[in-house]
């Protein structure tokens, strides 16, 4: 399970080298990032999260609803720049450190096919307090949803569209 | 000089292709592939508001170009 | 699993008459509540919360702190006046549901003995937008250490106090 | 008239017992049971800013009391 976490080295690579000012500007916390095909566990989720001097924990999990404006919804497809993900990820992970002094961040997201009721997004992060912890993982979601380089088709009864962000 | 071009989600659909080889004239700059991109592939012009990556950062229009440059066409993003 | 949910019903019981005025102010959503002196279940919570009509789920986990104001906590013990847990808290769902337009609404609490690293308090809500739920889970966790009959002794090397809330 | 008072966290501690059964003159309120709480329990006074339940209803102390009431006294929660 573990294993599959290699990409929290990702951040040697894909951190442009002018902003990693000194080691210090580099967090000592962790940053999990998984991009995946495969239904995302929760529990995984959670299990990664843990952490002893943090008392608050905030997991949201999107989830691929029946209907969109009244529309019945069949399935998603996700497509993603999955390098830039994980740049743009490590760049929010900082953000969020120090706007709200959290710990350890988490994004699961889905790729290609995802059912109805299936999970396409796991968002979380640790914290030592709960306000905290709610604001930066509420934030972490508008990140997501504004700078993140990943894509969702929706295929409904009419056809698939492209979703836009609605401003 | 040539560099790679990435395209995604409704891009890709219009390109009809992932990723492309250009040859652009020595110190062209990302506005530069904004125009050739526009003249070759109806749409994705100024009715897309689509953002450019150069080297997998946002990059914007004076961004200069070099040799073996990846840079990426990325419509507005939609995910969670 | 489900039917240790016999719980939900008391709301039949703890509701005042006078405020059940008419078949609409009774939620058709459910509100989960469970005191339990074993270990909560994060996966439980969550599939009772799994809704198709919601998009967003937030949960909120509270783990027991190895450390309160610099001083090494030992363990917890949490006592509550049950009932009045129940019907304060089907208050706070619908006061929740009027607020925030969410639809599910669960709270577990431990009681007797939390040792460090465990979870006390499990809160989530489930929603069509992820707006709403964050911010009625944050408010859940408010309106929980504001005026839910629980209470929290935290055992430590100087000893044992019931925990005050900080104003 | 005879009532149970609950007693909770801080409070079940300072008296000792998480139940007692207490006769109280006929007509009395919640606000005569917190002076005879008062009275029977150094601590059971205004140095503990306790909210009184009875029949599992907060109540303010003009609430008027009823033969086989159930009162609980209710120190600042904690709980999370």
């Amino acid at each position: 399970m573990i294993g599959s976490f290699n990409r929290m080295m990702w951040r040697l690579f894909y951190l442009p080298l002018a902003e990693v000012k000194n080691e210090s500007t580099m967090s000592e916390f962790p940053t999990f990032i998984s991009l995946s095909h495969s239904p995302l566990s929760e529990s995984e989720a959670r299990s990664l999260l843990q952490d002893r001097g943090c008392g608050a924990h905030v997991l949201f999990v999107g989830t691929v609803r029946s209907s969109s404006q009244g529309v019945a919804v069949r399935h998603l497809e996700f497509e993603a720049y999955e390098p830039m993900v994980h740049s743009v990820l490590e760049e929010i992970a900082e953000e969020l450190r120090t706007q709200f002094g959290i710990r350890g961040v988490l994004l699961f997201h889905r790729l290609g096919r995802v059912d109805i009721g299936e999970a396409a997004v796991i968002a979380g992060v640790s914290s030592a307090h709960r306000k905290e912890a709610f604001q930066a993982c509420a934030h972490l979601m508008d990140r997501l949803k504004q700078t993140v380089p990943i894509w969702k088709k929706e295929f409904t009864q009419d056809g698939a569209v492209w979703v836009t962000p609605t401003p | 000089m040539k560099i790679t071009v990435l395209f995604f989600g409704v891009a890709r659909e219009l390109v009809g292709e992932r990723q492309l080889a250009l040859e652009l004239p020595a110190a062209s700059k990302a506005g530069d592939l904004r125009r050739l991109l526009a003249e070759r592939f109806p749409g994705l012009d100024s009715d897309l508001a689509y953002a450019l990556a150069i080297n997998e950062k946002f990059s914007g229009d004076d961004r200069q170009l070099q040799q073996d440059d990846v840079a990426a066409v990325l419509p507005p993003v939609s995910g969670g």
